[in-house]
């Protein structure tokens, strides 16, 4: 189009500025801060001295790092690709349904998801508690012995990816329904001309037709799987955090309970790159299934 | 009017009666100084927030603290020195407090908080149940104080009268259970630190011996497994559990329901002896001036900062209702304190505190209490053996 | 999928509605339970067998926790918050949303790629330096504070980009004909055009924000400054038996959001599924 | 191939009818076709024919099978989508034998017959493909293969070819046509197009409102319309229609129009008010002298072969004729407009039709 | 109203070359319809006279003033885009006075202009819709019911009706025409559909690949084609191409088909080999006898008016032939054909073309 390009760039400037100055602001410059400070021993606040590796040296035999990498890898199998077929369970149940009805199905799944955290929290340790958890009786009710769910290592980590998925099934869902809305009718009609039972419907066409949405959900997931941190820290207050440890955590009490900055800013580089190494391959596995199926 | 800023992690019982004492303050100096009190989530949640707003300037003015955290507390630099000038304008002296607790806030002969009541766990029991078993002794407390056999066979016979939890015990809390764990290792003369060192010589075993006992409770079905502190005090309330093992801060709980008569007939002694001696463990909640990075505390706020130190510890004969026991020596000697039950009855036991290490790694939400409840947990309820917890104690708190 | 008329009243298929349906019903049976629990009196909620409807009712619990806590003013954090975050982070998402997709200047494309990149990086990582950044701007136990590091959503300026890349070109064209500045065609032109995503994205924004429980647990140490979900764990008074008391916190807290939910369901579906790039 | 009967079928969707008591029956090997206007539910009933949409009341009969509550993959009938519905992440290949497969037909079976599908339509260099890597026409013909695949009682068409555009719709339509004289299968196709239903069919089903309006070979439509709708629907340009009055001069009947114009009518009309004259553009032509009446013209439309002028009458009724594509019209002028007596039309109140030939 | 010129204007994206040195002259009040293949540089070529596209070489000149460096707004043309880009989010009112308010025009002075425009197109019911509640007929009218407001020197068309079905299509084509018998302002109109062109234009320039192919009126390109691609591309159904030899028998011309068949040519035709003969189908007839060769019917396209047989010649090329609208051909049955001779065009393999009239 016609038009003025000098003026064009100071619109386009005027725009973005806003916007440029808060990134720069709280995502460049603590990003170039957080690595620089994995260099020293500063505490939380203030400087320190310039220590070179020896942060990222520590971590090598640092059980509870370990553990934490451990857990957070753990509870990220826990949850995305079970998470995953939950919510695409759901969401084909849900489908299924029309009108006011689906409406109302629909909310009953997805309204955990906008709840806060800290309410999740609650909710699931009054319902998973030992002694009077409703959980328990019906546990009890079923001749099954009561599992201290919160408190044991076993099922710790079970316990919070389920409350975990439950708490975010919602999301998964709506990008499931989402997706199945757009695969047209007629596609199914012409299935139902061509014989196709139910399963043969969802193998040979839903499924195949949903997986870019699985794989959007996948990725997703796992992004925010790996940041772990709210209900590990909640669910296990006065319970056993070491054993419960995740990278966040970690990060969490290393910089505010024990104030060491330094040690902490490493950890969280860590976490850094363990996040954009994951993104990359994840992408570069995408689009090589992509150009496979081409 | 100054201001004070004042935080406090006192939930529950004691929380009202801190409460109380707060607006009797202000009442008492409307127009010259007036507490703003904050009650913060005990443990973790208050220490991290306290060093946080220490390091940003962000702190109180005056603060409740546990005296076992005062020399982590030092390392992080978050308390200011009360001073040989602050004890005199508070009108305090050490000769107020007694040894152990005058000795529990100082560190290298300076002191860093003024204590306000020492506070030990003791044994809680339902009278009912105790008679119905058959354990109830004439003179009201419970038989079968005097050694481990005693003890347990007091809970067996509790649970053969068909009690289901002869002891409540806050199974599911790691920190909650070192109370215990010390207090009965302390029974065997054993110790946590020598030196530097952790469970050094025969301690190990001293504590392997304490978590076979008590793991032993749980396996023959004696104690309650895996129970939150909440749902302790609910059991131990509701008449499910007939015994309780928990701090004195839950004896306003019972005379709170006790006086609505939604209690049955209950009493507090000190901790059975289950090994050697008698012994229990006891913590100090104290006030504490916060070192605010970057901020200077005005003369007048300091004073009247104080001030409020000062009235809270003349006064504390108040919070002895919350169970405590008053730190300031003038409330305890006082004909009115020793008149004060159920206090009077586990009172003898000052003579048998023990309170932690002064080690930075101690206190409140100090990294032994993460340790130590990471691995009481799982051998309390039967998921580990004693002696590997112990290794495995020992060499991450050696590593710390 | 969208059942066939011949097919959907089949027995197998009334089996499937029946299993959603009950499974929906288990799935949101926690929530039920924690409401009934918290108008319950404290000894009826420790009871051990189950009562699905409270033999007391009683509302004690939420005036202590409206009473004794200070969960009005966290309430007015909360709502602050929000809305601030809110404000700014669409408004800035907008203009830059639409000067990427809009107009060419050098470095457009650098910064969409610094964007797409963004998304992947935890912001969790960064929450030392943000606390350090917070405390040296002096914001700490401010609502500036807790704002500051959540005011960057890059998937909000995808989004908003990837609207205006399919606003048919016409639109723009018409508009210079009829002389229109870039802020009038933004402002006049797209930005009612796209209304509902400008509401979808706020709503998002907004409930992401009161959800947001890391960053406000941290910034803020001042309980007059706490948001509801931070507020809400600080009301578990560690002592003593207050199941009840704890959960009517909790309803308190959730109670806003899930109301707005209910309220504009449909348009919350939609801007979740915005907010992850998939048109619904 | 087969023969298909609807007997007195009903449809209704909650409380709306949308088919009202159809009777319809189609000879095996026939092409008919379904012509409407939009909402006439023409679509409906070509899927209570597939079975994708469920029949209330009536019968549905192919090839002497008793049809209303078979599964729609049990009728043995193969549809083709408007928009195709190919399964987008098969090949063509894989399209066409999914129908196959799920029955199981054997895989040699299916190769052969997609081969030979495959060469009956030229897209043998196709199979390979996923649809997006095909064109509009292309697509349309991996859907008939999918459908000849089946090798099907029936086929079912619903407006296959208007997703295409105008010059390849006009291939289309004659490819289709070629195919079906092949094949001589059994096929109902839908549409709105008139000039779709005019070139295809053997019989067209014209459907309004929910009901069969007329059914006849597309002459007998275009010149004995059964209805004033019908007769307005098909031919384009449409038919003019214009109020008129009947009497007799003599023994030889004539319409009045409203500018008082006569015209005489061959044959036996029926006589009174209210009639209306329907005659088609090609029946109306600009004459030099003599004709009928005269009018303005407004608008003259070259189209090359042939021009429409539409010319206003004296009394202000618009009506389109026709003339040489040579025309010398000039918008504004004054036109004589003759009428083809052997070709008009007469609609009367009660809906009935007459024509002069 | 202005006259508008085009002066050698290039045109390039990146390295492809869009325009290709292109003069143009639209007089004051014409009415020039661009027409041309999709790709040909239609709307590429309008969009550079609005200024949405910036024009590499060459000057534009509306109303005698200079515009190649002027901004879209400032060089007082409207515009009426293919789907009518109007702000949904605004009332009809609100839409038309938009770009008055932008140049801040007095709103009595918006208001008086609106009400005028609102009158001239009958839409003043709708001034307080919004878009969506609009049929497409009607939308067409408010965009340019926008257009009109403006007061421009020149109206701007980009494909406006291609996106209504085939029956308004045909409504709104003739309002348009008279909308400009009205106005008498300039209006570019951009299409590919043929029919449009022939009805609407005063000119039609034809665009093929970038450049100019020929200007002329309606009938003269359809005539009168200067190039075979021209006589191809206008007219449906399509020219029939052949393939001839022209010789002279005696002193009279004559063409030989391919398969053997003479056709006597009128005038004087270049004579070689290589020519193609363009026939229409209107000038190509079935006759019962006589005739000028024979082939056979295979598809029969019945038109109700006329009906279109396509025919297979014995070298097996294909035509297509008019008859009558009654014919009796039946696919599959021969046919004899007459061409008619005032009506042959021929076009030499240098793409020069010759017209029998
Ligand atoms: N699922 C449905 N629920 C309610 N009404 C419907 C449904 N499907 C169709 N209809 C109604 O039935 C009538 C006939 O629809 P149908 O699709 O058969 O028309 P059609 O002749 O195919 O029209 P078109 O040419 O637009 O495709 C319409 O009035 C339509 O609104
Ligand atoms: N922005 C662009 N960048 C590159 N090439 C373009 C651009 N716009 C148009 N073209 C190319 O210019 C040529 C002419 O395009 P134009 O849109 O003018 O054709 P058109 O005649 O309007 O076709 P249609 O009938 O399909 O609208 C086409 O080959 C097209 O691919
Ligand atoms: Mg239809
Ligand atoms: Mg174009």
């Amino acid at each position: 189009m016609l038009k003025d390009r000098r003026r064009d760039i100071l619109v386009a400037l005027m725009m973005i500025a806003p916007f440029l100055a808060i990134y720069l602001l709280v995502f460049v410059y603590p990003t170039i801060q957080m690595f620089r400070v994995s260099f020293t021993d500063a505490p939380l606040i203030g400087d320190g001295e310039w220590v070179g590796l020896a942060n990222y040296a520590r971590l090598d035999n640092d059980p509870l790092f370990r553990r934490a990498v451990w857990n957070t890898f753990y509870f990220v199998a826990l949850t995305v690709v079970p998470g995953t077929l939950i919510a695409l369970a759901i969401a084909l149940g849900v489908a299924r349904l029309t009108g006011r009805l689906q409406a109302i199905v629909l909310a009953f799944f997805f309204l955990p998801y906008i709840l806060p955290v800290s309410v999740v929290y609650l909710i699931w340790d009054w319902t998973l508690n030992f002694q009077f958890g409703i959980a328990m009786h019906v546990l009890d009710w079923l001749g099954i012995d009561r599992v201290p769910v919160t408190k044991s290592a076993r099922w710790f980590m079970p316990a919070i990816a389920w409350v975990t998925i439950w708490w975010t099934a919602g999301f998964s869902i709506l990008l499931f329904l989402a997706g199945l809305r757009t695969i047209p009718v007629e596609i199914y009609e012409a299935a139902a001309l061509d014989s196709a039972n139910r399963w043969t419907v969802f193998r040979r066409i839903t499924w195949p037709l949903l997986s870019p949405v699985t794989a959007l959900v996948l990725t997703i997931q796992l992004i925010l799987q790996l940041k772990i941190f709210d209900q590990v820290y909640l669910f296990s207050q006065g319970g056993r955090p070491n054993d419960n440890m995740v990278l966040v955590y970690y990060i969490f009490q290393r910089a505010f309970q024990q104030n060491q900055g330094g040690r902490a800013a490493a950890v969280a580089v860590t976490l850094f790159v363990l996040v954009v190494v994951v993104s990359v391959l994840k992408f570069q596995l995408l689009r090589y299934a992509e150009r496979r199926r081409q | 009017e100054e201001t004070v800023l004042w935080w406090d992690f006192l939930g529950g019982g004691d929380g009202v009666r801190m409460k109380q004492m707060i607006s009797d303050f202000n009442a008492a100096h409307a127009g010259t100084i007036k507490i703003d009190a904050t009650t913060l989530e005990w443990g973790t949640p208050f220490y991290t927030k306290v060093q946080t707003s220490a390091a940003v300037g962000e702190a109180p003015d005056v603060m409740t603290y546990h005296a076992s955290r005062i020399p982590l507390a030092l390392t992080q630099g978050v308390l200011d020195e009360i001073t040989a000038d602050d004890w005199s304008a508070m009108g305090l002296s050490q000769t107020d407090f007694a040894e152990a607790t005058w000795d529990a806030v100082t560190s290298d002969g300076k002191q860093y908080a003024v204590p306000l009541d020492t506070h030990p766990i003791v044994l809680y029991y339902n009278r009912d149940l105790l008679k119905k078993a058959g354990v109830l002794g004439d003179d009201g407390k419970p038989t079968g104080l005097g050694s481990g056999e005693e003890f347990t066979a007091m809970l067996q016979a509790l649970k053969d009268a068909g009690v289901q939890f002869p002891l409540g015990s806050v199974t599911a809390s790691g920190d909650f259970m070192f109370r215990t764990i010390y207090s009965f290792m302390c029974q065997q003369g054993g110790e946590l630190m020598t030196g530097d060192e952790f469970l050094a010589g025969d301690n190990a075993d001293k504590l392997t011996n304490t978590l076979e006992l008590l793991q032993q409770w749980t396996n023959d079905g004696l104690q309650s497994k895996y129970t939150d502190y909440p749902a302790t005090v609910a059991l131990f309330t509701s008449g499910e559990a007939a015994m309780m093992i928990n701090g004195v801060w839950e004896v306003p709980t019972m005379t709170d329901l006790a006086g609505q008569g939604k209690l049955f007939d209950w009493g507090a002694v000190e901790l059975p002896v289950v090994f050697d001696k008698p012994c229990t463990y006891a913590d100090s909640h104290s006030f504490a001036i916060p070192k605010n990075r970057g901020k200077e505390m005005s003369a007048e706020k300091r004073a009247a900062v104080l001030e409020v130190i000062s009235w809270m510890e003349k006064n504390s004969q108040f919070w002895a209702t919350a169970g405590h026991i008053p730190a300031y020596g003038p409330v305890t000697e006082s004909a009115e304190y020793k008149a004060m039950e159920p206090n009077a009855t586990y009172s003898t036991l000052t003579a048998n505190m023990i309170f932690d290490p002064k080690s930075p790694l101690a206190g409140i939400a100090g990294p032994i209490f993460d340790v130590m409840s990471t691995y009481y947990v799982p051998t309390l309820n039967g998921e580990m053996d004693p002696a590997e917890a112990v290794e495995g104690i020992k060499e991450e708190l050696n590593a710390l | 999928m969208t059942a066939l008329a011949a097919q959907r009243w089949n027995f197998w298929g009334g089996v499937l509605t029946v299993v959603t349906i009950v499974c929906a019903v288990l799935w949101a049976f926690p929530l039920y339970w924690a409401v009934v629990s918290s108008i319950k009196p404290e000894h009826e909620v420790v009871r051990p067998y189950i009562e699905l409807w409270p033999e007391t009712l009683t509302f004690e619990h939420y005036i202590h926790a409206i009473t004794a806590t200070q969960i009005g003013t966290w309430y007015i954090n909360s709502i602050a918050v929000g809305v601030g975050v809110t404000v700014i982070c669409v408004f800035t998402s907008m203009l830059s949303g639409y000067a990427i997709s809009q107009l060419r200047f050098p470095g457009r494309t650098a910064l969409w790629w610094l964007i797409l990149a963004s998304f992947m990086v935890p912001g969790q990582a960064l929450i030392i330096n943000h606390f350090v950044l917070v405390a040296d701007l002096g914001l700490i136990n401010t609502w500036a504070g807790i704002m500051l590091p959540q005011l960057i959503h890059p998937v909000l300026i995808i989004v908003y980009k990837q609207f205006f890349d399919q606003v048919p070109r016409d639109f723009r064209e018409a508009a210079v004909m009829d002389n229109a500045s870039e802020f009038t065609i933004l402002f006049k032109v797209y930005l009612p055009m796209n209304w509902g995503v400008t509401t979808a994205l706020s709503i998002v924004c907004f409930i992401w924000t009161w959800n947001a429980f890391l960053w406000p647990f941290l910034s803020v140490t001042r309980t007059e400054m706490m948001t509801v979900t931070v507020g809400i764990t600080q009301v578990n008074d560690a002592f003593g038996i207050y199941y009840a008391r704890e959960l009517s916190a909790a309803v308190l807290a959730g109670l806003p959001v899930a109301l707005a939910y209910l309220l504009f369901q449909r348009k919350v579906t939609e801007a979740i599924t915005l907010s992850a790039g998939i048109k619904g | 191939m087969a023969d298909i009967s609807l007997s007195r079928v009903w449809k209704r969707f909650g409380s709306v009818e949308v088919i009202r008591d159809v009777s319809l029956d189609v000879g095996s090997g026939e092409l008919v076709v379904f012509l409407g206007p939009s909402g006439s539910g023409k679509t409906t009933l070509l899927r209570m024919i597939a079975g994708l949409e469920s029949i209330d009341e009536g019968a549905l009969t192919i090839d002497g099978v008793r049809c209303e509550t078979l599964h729609p993959g049990k009728r043995n009938v193969a549809m083709v989508f408007q928009n195709y519905a190919l399964y987008p992440h098969m090949t063509v290949a894989e399209n066409m034998a999914f129908g196959l497969r799920n029955v199981g037909v054997p895989s040699s079976v299916i190769r052969e017959r997609i081969d030979e599908a495959a060469r009956m339509l030229e897209m043998e260099a196709l199979l390979q493909r996923k649809p997006a890597q095909l064109s509009g026409g292309q697509r349309q013909r991996v859907a008939i293969g999918r459908a000849i695949v089946k090798e099907p009682k029936a086929f079912l068409f619903d407006e296959p070819l208007s997703n295409l555009d105008a010059a390849l719709r006009a291939r289309t339509r004659v490819e289709l046509a070629e195919l079906h004289q092949r094949l001589k299968s059994t096929m109902i196709y839908v549409t709105h197009d008139q000039v779709e239903a005019m070139t295809l069919a053997d019989r067209i089903v014209i459907l309004n409102d929910c009901r069969i309006e007329q059914i006849g070979s597309p002459m007998e439509v275009y010149s004995r319309p059964a209805s004033r709708f019908v007769a307005g629907f098909v031919g384009s340009p449409a038919m003019n229609f214009l109020p008129v009055t009947i009497s007799a001069a003599g023994d030889l009947p004539q319409a009045r129009l409203a500018d008082g114009a006569l015209i005489r009518l061959q044959g036996t009309p029926p006589s009174g008010e209210g009639f209306e004259l329907g005659v088609r553009p090609e029946a109306l032509s600009i004459v030099a002298d003599g004709g009928h009446t005269t009018g303005v013209a407004t608008v003259v439309e070259r189209l090359g072969e042939r021009t429409l002028v539409h010319v206003r009458l004296a009394d202000g009724t618009n009506v389109t004729a026709q003339d040489a594509g040579l025309s010398t019209v000039e918008p504004g002028s004054e036109v004589r407009l003759a009428f083809d007596t052997a070709a008009l039309h007469l609609f009367g109140p009660d809906g009935a039709a007459w024509h002069s030939r």
